[in-house]
């Protein structure tokens, strides 16, 4: 058991990590397209490790299931969601930074 | 650690809080006040109230922010500035808030066993209910059963505020309207994971209502999840799409039949020589009746919350769409 | 220093009802006045579970071999007083709706002015 | 097996007929039925105060889990008097709504009309009969929402700010409420209210406790319009439809004072509320201001509804000012005044919906000639009017007699002749209002022909209320009997410090 929890904590850290990173993309960023694809992409990861270190740390009972279940919705759900935001931001006229300085240009 | 936890918590709570006073954006505020709910939701969890963190969590950053989002999308983002002084609410909040801590002074201690409140009355819910009334899951018991009487006022209570919402906002349903420009048309991907989301959130919601005697859940969670997924469908698929697959005259029917359900298990104990909501009387087995009783008022509870739910979100979708089509 | 502990929980969630209380009171948006009040409330339901809570008790919910449960009668309470909220809640954005479609602003002071003073 | 179950029956009848109401699809057959259910709310409560005034009090546990565990209906006469006088109102008003609701409220609300305020009687009901503090919270709050929605259905834009106000004033005295009770449970560990009662008193002093009760007193203060909280009601009860002013003004008002009595006197003890905190000095002055305030701001008014609104807030200063006198003569006036406010303001908010039905406006200048056109509702008017200034005959002369001689029995003089002053201001508020009426001729280019007599549907219930404005001011007995076997009882068993103790044994 006790190499399952190093397993499990390294697990962890390594979600939290991401998890940190991402929170400071959110905020360092220049633009909402960046922030977005910060935001989105160390949650995907960091929810994955961070749902499997605690699955190491159940009895691999009922527990587990529903953790697995959390984590396939999670998969599902949180990049539909920044997908639909970024797509809105794009239909409601919404410019990346090159593209705004480009268009800036050329008028 | 739980200390830890909880002070870590507060402090994100009190400057969300505070954020949230200085902000102009509305819009802002409502997501802060989404945020604030989860957060409070978390600090219950910490705190062992797991069902109360549920009903947190769907009620206050799920059910509230969308209401007031949609409120929003009608009366604009942006506060005014206004130049009327801020001093006197300062000093009624001061004054206030100075007399809630003089009153902590001399409040039993944070936590401690020995507390009142842990020596009187809730002793028997913890050490009888599993036996008097059969459950394991304490809140269920004393919400359900003890307090049953809270409970019905609840359903009531939701109930009004449905008839509110009711006379406030009329849900207009357009027949003829055939293409509607509502919904999120172009958005393939959301439509696919919509269709594949949904039927599971109504299973879980079942799930919910039939599995909160054992574990957190019950009643009230169930019909707000149930009501979450109708509401995905609408802003997925349209609020037209959504009118017809539940109508609105349907779920004026379906509210008060909720409460009627749930008054009904009363009266029906009362036919059997008890008094009012006493389960112990409907079954031969005392503890058997607690079980009929509770399912049935719970299923009374959820049918309730889940028509007054989304009727509400219903009224308020169909404003927007009123001023989008005007 | 155990008194801070005894009784941190309780001084935060007294700050944080009256931020609300405070937004309620002192904002001239209609829809930021119903935020503070649900903020409010949220506080006022954090004070109630945090009487409920025993050192190393667990949730209410019954499992072998626990002893130490946490009250379970403030969570009966805060459930229905959140049902009581959010009802509220409802009906007061329901009113600001109409509000703005009857005076066509949501600030206090610009509906007051419309009409004759009461 | 009614008798059984008679405690429950004034809050069931009201909270299932709720959502039958709203089913049964037509609007004069939810009439109906909500006139019917309230009837028979009304007998019930009828039948609870003589059960009461016979042997005492009635406990009633819900689910059939002994109090403090589970939730108990306990009636004294105390409440049994207030909720006689309460269903009674609600009957009377349903009667008198049929044809102001058809003329004030749009065709396809009626429904939800009668649904609310069915949950609104409810509600009122479960404050009275409730023997559980977040009992009481959960009904105040059926009967706030209910009341929000009453007060917003009229036509008259104004009414969506002034039940917006409603809104938030009413939730944050709700929430205070919801914090006091808070603070005392933790102290006690018990919601029962004679459980606390008895808990309380194990404490000398608690800051705990008493801070739980500043904020229920602030929270009830709100609710019922106790001087500077009051500043909702007026616009509420102005812009809310004819019916609804008619039922809440003479109901829920009256209802939060109960609250307050039942506060001061059951949980807290008179003694410790009175003695250790000084709140009757608090009290007295606020209900002594208000009286003065309210009752000016009633004279100077356009707008007839305003004026009795006004009026109203400062006739709930005679009833605080009865409780701050700590005696049981003045508790008993306080409670005689509770059921003799309800008549008057009954009627003449009924009179004035009569007007608002024919006329379609209720400025001062409106009432103009309108003793001759409609002789029946003037007069009725008149009757009322002369009762909330306090001519003798009347039921207002009764409540400021027991009030007046209260207050000298303790040798209040100063108070004895506020209450006298304040009543020469009703005599300017009301006579203007007469005096437009009967000596003044109707205004130009009004059609006599429009300007007739309301239907009968609406003429008796205001009749009846009349009536009884000068019958229980002749005799009195009921009312007396009631009140003071109430403010005994309450006062009795808020001295002694603990009433029945409870067996506490599972």
């Amino acid at each position: 058991m006790f190499f399952l929890d190093i397993l499990s904590g390294v697990l962890l850290l390594v979600g939290v990590f991401f998890g940190f990173t991402g929170a400071l993309g959110l905020f360092r960023f220049p633009d909402f397209f960046t922030r977005v694809h910060a935001a989105s992409v160390t949650e995907s990861i960091a929810s994955i490790l961070i749902l499997t270190g605690l699955m190491l740390q159940t009895q691999f009972d009922l527990n587990t299931a529903k953790l697995i279940f959390i984590l396939l919705f999670l998969m599902i759900t949180s990049p539909t969601a920044s997908h639909a935001l970024a797509k809105s931001a794009r239909h409601g006229g919404l410019l990346s930074i090159p593209e705004s300085k480009k268009k800036k240009e050329n008028s | 650690m739980a200390v830890l936890i909880d002070l870590v918590l507060l402090s994100m709570l009190a400057l969300t809080a505070l954020r949230i006073i200085f902000l102009k954006d509305l819009f802002a505020v409502v997501m802060l006040f989404g945020i604030y709910s989860f957060l409070s939701a978390l600090i219950f969890i910490n705190l062992d109230a797991v069902d109360v963190a549920f009903t947190e969590a769907a009620v206050g950053a799920g059910i509230s922010t969308v209401l007031m989002l949609s409120t929003l999308a009608l009366t604009g983002r942006k506060e005014k500035e206004s130049k009327h002084s801020s001093i006197l609410p300062f000093l009624v909040v001061t004054v206030t808030g100075a007399a809630l801590i003089y009153g902590t002074i001399d409040m039993p201690p944070f936590g401690d066993a020995n507390n009142p409140i842990h020596q009187h009355v809730a002793p028997r819910y913890i050490e009888q209910s599993p036996v008097e009334v059969g459950l394991p899951n304490m809140v269920t018991s004393v919400l359900a059963s003890y307090r049953g009487f809270d409970t019905l006022g609840e359903t009531v209570v939701v109930f009004a505020a449905m008839i509110g919402v009711l006379t406030l906002l009329s849900v207009r349903r357009k027949e003829d309207d055939e293409a509607p420009d509502s919904g999120l048309k172009s958005h393939r991907v959301l439509h696919v994971v919509a269709k594949i989301i949904i039927p599971f959130v109504i299973l879980f919601a079942l799930y919910v209502q039939f599995h909160g005697d054992y574990g957190p859940g019950g009643g009230f969670q169930a019909g707000v999840i149930a009501a979450a997924a109708i509401i995905l469908y609408a802003l997925v698929f349209g609020l037209p799409m959504a009118l017809r697959v539940i109508s609105p005259k349907f779920l004026q029917i379906l509210a008060p039949l909720g409460v009627l359900l749930y008054a009904s298990v009363g009266i029906y104990s009362m036919f059997m020589g008890g008094n009012f909501l006493d389960y112990n009387k409907l079954a031969h087995d005392p503890v058997h009746g607690q079980h009929y009783g509770i399912i049935i008022i719970e299923l009374g509870v959820g049918i309730t919350v889940f028509a007054v739910m989304l009727s509400i979100f219903y009224a308020f979708a169909s404003q927007a769409e009123r001023r989008n089509v005007s | 220093m155990s008194f801070i502990l005894d009784y941190y929980n309780y001084w935060v969630v007294v700050f944080l009802m009256m931020t609300g209380f405070y937004i309620v009171i002192s904002a001239n948006n209609l829809v930021k006045k119903i935020a503070g009040l649900n903020i409010f409330q949220t506080s006022v339901f954090m004070l109630y579970i945090s009487m409920g809570k025993v050192t190393g008790g667990t949730a209410p919910i019954v499992v072998e071999g626990v002893e130490l449960y946490s009250n379970p009668l403030p969570h009966v309470l805060i459930l229905t007083a959140i049902v009581v909220g959010v009802a509220t809640t409802s009906v007061g954005l329901a009113l600001i709706i109409r509000i703005k479609r009857a005076y066509g602003t949501v600030e206090e002071n610009e509906f007051k002015n419309s009409d004759d003073a009461i | 097996m009614l008798e059984q179950h008679l405690a429950a029956l004034p809050i069931l009848l009201p909270l299932i007929a709720a959502p039958i109401v709203l089913l049964v699809g037509r609007s004069s057959l939810a009439w109906m039925v909500a006139t019917l259910v309230s009837g028979f709310a009304t007998i019930a409560a009828w039948q609870l105060l003589i059960t009461c005034l016979a042997s005492g009090s009635l406990s009633y546990a819900v689910g059939g889990w002994m109090a403090p565990w589970g939730i108990e209906l306990r009636i004294d006469a105390a409440n049994a008097f207030v909720l006689l006088a309460v269903t009674a109102i609600s009957t009377l008003v349903l009667i008198y709504s049929k044809d102001s609701v058809a003329k004030e409220i749009e065709s396809d609300k009626h429904l939800l009309f009668y649904t609310a305020h069915m949950l609104c009687l409810a509600g009122l009901s479960g404050i009275l009969v409730t023997g559980d503090a977040f009992n009481l919270f959960v009904f105040l709050e059926i009967s706030s929402l209910a009341t929000y929605t009453l007060v917003s259905l009229a036509s008259d834009r104004r009414c969506l700010t002034a039940a917006f106000r409603y809104l938030v004033m009413g939730t944050i005295g709700a929430t205070f409420i919801l914090i006091g009770v808070g603070m005392l449970y933790m102290k006690t560990g018990t919601l029962n209210m004679l459980d606390l009662s008895v808990r309380i008193n194990l404490y000398e002093s608690s800051r705990t406790i008493n801070t739980g009760l500043a904020f229920v007193m602030v929270g009830v203060g709100i609710k019922l319009a106790l001087f500077p909280l009051h500043m909702w009601l007026p616009p509420a009860y102005t812009h809310a439809p004819s019916a609804v002013t008619a039922f809440l003004a003479s109901t829920a008002t009256k209802v939060a004072v109960y609250v307050m009595i039942r506060f001061i006197f059951t949980i807290f003890g008179a003694d410790h509320v009175f003695n250790d905190m000084g709140m009757d000095l608090i009290l007295m002055v606020l209900a002594v201001v208000a009286i003065f305030k309210c009752s000016y701001m009633a004279t100077v008014q356009n707008n007839v509804k305003t004026v009795l609104a006004f009026s109203s807030v400062a006739q709930i200063g005679y009833m605080v000012l009865g409780i701050a006198l700590v005696s049981a003569a003045g508790l008993m006036a306080g409670l005689i005044h509770i059921f003799n406010h309800a008549l008057m303001k009954g009627a003449l908010f009924m009179a004035v919906g009569a007007v608002f039905y024919r006329v379609g406006s209720v400025n001062l200048q409106d009432f103009r000639g309108l003793g001759k056109h409609m002789p029946w509702t003037m007069a009725g008017f008149t009757l009322a009017g002369l009762s909330i200034i306090g001519v003798p005959l009347t039921v207002g002369f009764i409540s400021k007699w027991y009030l007046v001689s209260a207050a000298l029995d303790q040798g209040n003089w100063l108070v004895a002749v506020l209450v006298l002053l304040g009543s020469l201001l009703a005599v300017v508020y009301i006579g203007r209002i007469l005096e437009a009426a009967y000596f003044q001729k109707l205004p130009e280019g009004t059609d006599p022909e429009q300007v007739k007599e309301v239907p009968y549907l609406m003429l008796v219930p205001m009749w009846i209320l009349v009536i009884a404005n000068l019958y229980f001011g002749i005799d009195t007995s009921l009312t007396t009997d009631a009140a003071s076997a109430a403010a005994q009882w309450l006062f009795e068993n808020s001295q002694t410090s603990v009433p029945q103790v409870m067996e506490m044994k599972p």
